[in-house]
């Protein structure tokens, strides 16, 4: 099993669903973040202070595949997720070592879907 | 040296006092009303607030990331039309007629205008305060177009499109409705506070931005989350309290029709945000708060130009129509003519603007306000004609003259944003500034 | 086809004239002060600004949630009641009086009531003026209840409470105590601005709810966690700026007694504020701004009824009081008993409302109201006695009557949402919306 | 028994009447104007709603941890000063006067302010009327000094810093400029609505806090992330519309100098706008919200003592005048010099205020205000050194009171909270509160 | 050492601390997020435009700890969060390489808890 | 590679960061969080109740790296973060078997700076 952090921009959320809808990975988590990388903030102007705005806002996934759904799912990320500007984000793979469904007590492959 | 500096002096002084001369001042408060005026100046200042409501209002229904760029908008109008108005706007407005079409220059930096009231407006009052109270309306005019280009235009082109639509829109048609000698006043059409000026001229003047300024990227889809409701609220429940200023204050007095308009304002915004929750329950099992809100708004749109002529009971009929209308504006007309008016600032100003406009013509009554006139059901169907007419001029002239505007605001400085500050946001990419930090 | 088209306008005018004839309008103006009609119309605007106001102070208080279903029941109440105090609710509260108990249908749609003033009401201010200052107080007078069922009650059940209680306990209660000929005013009753018809009758009612209803589920661990205390701020302050209106205005005029109620009801707010404070520095090392604000609304809601008898050193001991009852009402009595008074409308404005009404008649004086009464503490102990009559019949009957309309909602619609709907929310449940993004 | 009780309940009389005799309510009424005393009433509830304002614009400037220790600093002084005045404030400012340096205490608990006009103050509205309203620009003066040592000072400082000020500065320099022979007021020094008394006296005691506490920890780094810019516009819009009841309510009644008042204050507001606006245009590329509601309150402060004595060509220069200085203050001023001034109050109101005062001299025309004076530009050099020596004057006594209460509060109390208790944020630790949750 | 990523909902959160707590797991991050699971989202209207809410809120936790409170804390965190209805959410385990209590600088197992 | 998250207290953001950048590690996403460590919460206090806080506002850092730049990417948090106060926070390291630059596709090693 694996576990897949993305970052994306805040825009293409609904793309990245709807593709990974189509791949049937329909279970994942989502969550606000700020996110510093290549692409250049936007200066802020308070009172005359000008100030680096390094931080800019991203979206975070989280999603835990079954092995064989790992290329799907990072390819519809990719797929939804790029515009091909700097700021597009990076995908992050992990070993997920065990997984729980808490409403049946599931655990392992079977309680990832 | 002495004299040089007392020339100086004397020359600015002169500059000050020609552009606002003592004579005009002298013989103030001879027949001024202070209660009358105490209403005036209040609602005044209630009608200034309406705008900061507008702002919340529109601000809670776009996304996070271009929040300030709707307040900012509005704050803006503000300022730049308060300048404006005194130094010409009320003079093309309100000064005299040149030929019932737009107000001479005479009132230049309100040359002439003073603290005594006026011969021809609000006579019981100082002549400043209905130049003020009037200054109020031209603000939130162009303000409410604000809800047909959000999340999309560029600020420059913004400032610039409203000097202009104040100036060649807004001042003519309010002289053709209000100013002594309009042609439409003449012809005998009623608008009590705006139903033709205001809301109509701003509906119009919204669908035709919106179309000129083309969808945002991702519309329909992507757009209508409204980042934060309680603003769309509380914007509301602060044009509610504002609109009293707005219909009750311009009967100019603290008197009967002043009373009579107040409880017209009020049964009529109750009854739109009835209708609207009635209509969702219908539809959708649930009454949503942006509906009620925004019921709330299309029933004060509609009873405008009509607070002061219309009883409670016509007031229900009018407020709730307006909301029966305006929903079918927003769930269907937008959607099958496809263009984006983003806060539909057209389907609830502009129809619900016509939809007053022409009601008055049915349910005006003289026995309600005998300087008014009689509307349809009262037996007179010729001011229903005269409505429609002042309705269908005022169209045409926004229509043809905000397009005309808006091409040449884009040709010259550009009208819409980038493809790229419009993913980032209005905010960071137009202000430099982000409303809400998300870290602290 | 003309005739018959003529034929159904005059009918449909008949219709509208029927149910608000010109007569009464006829002869407006006589004997109108623009002044204190100034003053009331503003004050009208500035009460139902405190709806508005109190939205945000109870909405601040929920979870977020539930944000959407209060600011929605606080404006839902502004429509509906607007509507029916045109329709039936002036006309049962104000009109002739049945007995001193209710009044008559006379006044229904208003018949009667015109621009110009009553014979028994604010006799200087138009008679709709008078009319639409007492809905704003029949409109916030339920909206307060709402505190007591915050987070968990259907809105469909909501709505029909909503109009039962009005109809039946508000208008009733409202005629005892301020209709012309109405009992407790007969005997004696002093409520300058609604102790008991406001603020004792809506904390009974709100009693009773929250334990009709039950607790919300996890109460009282994970149910206290005001989601956005700024709003809770703001609606203070909104409520503090509209409570000038409420008691100042309830003088009906711009006048002495009106500055007397302005100056205690700002007083009282102040003290109850500042003792509020106090008892948490002592408590708890550190007053909160959720204390202080909660102080100042129980400040102005002792004050209400005695705003316009008392001078100011008074209205620091009522104000101060009603912290301190407030305190050891939200603070030992609901824990005590375990009712879920989820935001307190009972601790607040029940226990408030009962003090305020009983201080009446202790701090009262004639030297500062001759036409209203000396209290005990000026020698007249009777008028003690007629407060805690007028208390006590107010208990008593908002008690049994709104247990009643409870039941009767109950069973028919129900009054409350599911287990899995409390969970989720009552935004996205009852309304089909969620107050705030949480991603963009 | 009965006779003890008795015998109780007469003292207690007494001791109320003591503090606040009949005598002075017997004959109210004969003079007063109902239009002027609607009309102040309203100003009155404008003005302590400008202190609710005040908290959102100051709250959206802090970090979100220390939100509601900016409100509560707010709300808190609208109870602590309320009280005070009516006890002994208003005795102290407006008292009868002792050399012209202070009221007397002979005024105090408001012994002898009655509901009848003064003979001295605002002559056609009741005594109580002008009290109030003078007691809502006590509450707002001190609120303005938050800004300076927001989000590091104690509560408990605050409170007893607050005390002292509002009566050791506050009331002596009011007495002077306003107080019926006060000597500022005897020497001929305009000051409409408290560009002295308020702004400078408010922007100096600002900057001497901020010296005194020291910067934030982090200062400049780390410390202006406003965290809500949407309440600073609303902060901003609030003081917009409640400074019309500021500037136009100081003409005391409702009449053509509140009508030019009002015009003055609306135009130099939307002129300080532009003015801000315009300067970060040609600064940075981009004007920002946070900018123009800054210039907008720079432009209210600036024509606050001008209002009543200019016209809307000056209140023009007055209000751009008054954001280039604000400018200049809060980018180079400060950074130079190093005070951490957290929200401006010195930048905007302090400058401001000086500025507008000296305005006031340069721009005074008794072609608008017959009972004022020429200025500078109309060819009375006089006033200009007459204003300059009210400033100066002003400046002095703000600064060096300010620095003795400062030191005195620290001794005894201590102003600054610890290290750790500003890293966790003042709402956690002064209030036990945080302003909205994180997790629901 | 594990790192325990669980998702819960909202108004689970203080009975799954409780029983962290009689289980001596006391220290725990918190963020919030939303989660599209099999639980379906509510439809939202804006005037008159139906659109499927597809995200709902949900907590997430991230707890480290030692190996030999893993059986404990997915215990706990199960019991705590359980409702038997659909969206109850899943309990996602990693392996932890190495975890340093910054204050202290200490690492590996020590720092943990 | 390895996955660094760090929770620091909301205050070192800064400094940690100028710190991360004077080691070249300028990419981060950074998020809000709640924690419940050694250090003791603040009581709340809601009308007369008064309620045990016990999550404090944290920040949550992460930062994917390269191997080599693991000790200098945790020293430059260790040095940033550190008051010497309860509440400093936590910094887990995880293995990470895979990045991918959306924007370009690229994998690994090359993907994560
Ligand atoms: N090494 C990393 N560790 C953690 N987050 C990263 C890392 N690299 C990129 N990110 C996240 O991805 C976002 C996009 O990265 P950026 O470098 O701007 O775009 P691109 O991948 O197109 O070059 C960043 O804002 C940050 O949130
Ligand atoms: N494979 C997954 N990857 C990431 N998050 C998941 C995954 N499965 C479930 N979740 C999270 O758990 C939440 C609950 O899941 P859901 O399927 O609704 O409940 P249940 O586990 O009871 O079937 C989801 O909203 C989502 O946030
Ligand atoms: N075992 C853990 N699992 C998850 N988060 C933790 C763990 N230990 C600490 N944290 C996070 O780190 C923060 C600081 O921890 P704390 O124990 O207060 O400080 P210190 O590390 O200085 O003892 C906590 O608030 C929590 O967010």
């Amino acid at each position: 099993m694996k576990y897949i952090i993305a970052i994306i921009q805040p825009d293409r959320l609904e793309a990245v669903q709807k593709l990974l809808g189509e791949k049937q990975v329909n279970l994942l988590t989502v969550s606000q973040t700020m996110g510093h990388g290549r692409q250049m903030g936007i200066t802020r102007v308070y009172r005359g202070r000008r100030e680096a705005g390094d931080l800019l806002k991203k979206i975070k996934l989280e999603i835990a595949v079954n092995d064989d759904y790992l290329d799907s799912t990072v390819d519809a990320i990719k797929k939804g997720a790029r515009t091909g500007e700097i700021g597009d984000g990076k995908i992050f793979i992990f070993n997920l070592e065990d997984c729980v469904r808490i409403r049946t007590g599931e655990t392992g492959s079977v309680a990832i879907g | 040296m002495i004299t040089a500096k007392k020339k100086i002096m004397t020359m600015a002084a002169a500059l000050l006092a020609a552009l606002w001369p003592a004579a005009a001042l002298a013989q103030e408060e001879q027949q001024i009303s202070a209660g009358d005026t105490a209403f005036v100046l209040t609602s005044a200042a209630m009608v200034l607030f309406m705008t900061v409501g507008l702002g919340f209002f529109y601000g809670g229904l776009v996304r996070r990331k271009n929040i300030l760029s709707v307040l900012m908008q509005c704050m803006f109008m503000m300022c730049l039309i308060s300048v404006i108005w005194v130094l010409y706007g009320y003079s093309l407005a309100f000064g005299p007629s040149v030929g019932g079409f737009i107000g001479s220059l005479d009132w230049v930096g309100l040359k002439g205008v003073g603290l005594a009231p006026s011969d021809s407006y609000g006579t019981t009052v100082p002549h400043f305060a209905f130049m003020t109270f009037q200054g109020m309306f031209a603000i939130i005019t162009p303000a409410l177009i604000v809800g047909a280009f959000a999340e999309r235009m560029r600020f420059a082109g913004f400032v610039v499109f409203s000097i202009l639509w104040v100036t060649f829109i807004y001042a003519p048609v309010c002289h053709w409705v209000w100013g002594s000698g309009g042609f439409l006043l003449g012809m005998g059409a009623l608008d009590f506070a705006g139903g033709t000026v205001v809301h109509i001229n701003a509906g119009i003047a919204a669908v035709v931005t919106a179309v000129v300024l083309g969808k945002r990227s991702g519309y329909p889809e992507r757009t209508s989350s409204p980042h934060h409701i309680p603003f769309v609220v509380l914007g509301a429940g602060i044009l509610w309290f504002g609109w009293f200023g707005f219909n009750a204050g311009s009967a100019l007095g603290a008197n009967g029709l002043a009373a009579g308009a107040f409880v017209a304002t009020n049964t009529a915004a109750a009854a739109g945000g009835l209708a609207w929750a009635v209509i969702e329950w219908i539809r959708d099992k649930k009454p949503t708060s942006i509906g009620v809100a925004t019921g709330v708004v299309a029933g004060l749109v509609a009873i405008t130009p009509a607070a002061g002529f219309v009883g409670p009971v016509s007031a229900i009929l009018i407020g709730a129509g307006s909301s029966v209308i305006g929903f079918i504006g927003v769930a269907f007309l937008k959607p099958r003519f496809g263009y984006d008016d983003s806060l539909d600032a057209f389907g609830v100003h502009g129809l619900g603007g016509i939809w007053g406009a022409l009601a008055t013509g049915l349910f005006a009554s003289t026995a309600v306000n005998p300087n008014g006139a009689d509307g349809l059901f009262f037996g007179n169907a010729a001011q229903f004609g005269i409505q429609a007419v002042s309705v269908a001029v005022t169209i045409v002239y926004a229509l043809i003259g905000t397009f005309i505007i808006c091409k040449v605001v884009d040709a010259v400085i550009g009208l819409r944003v980038s493809a790229e500050e419009e993913r980032i946001g209005l905010d960071l990419t137009q202000h430099h500034e982000s409303g809400y930090t998300v870290l602290d």
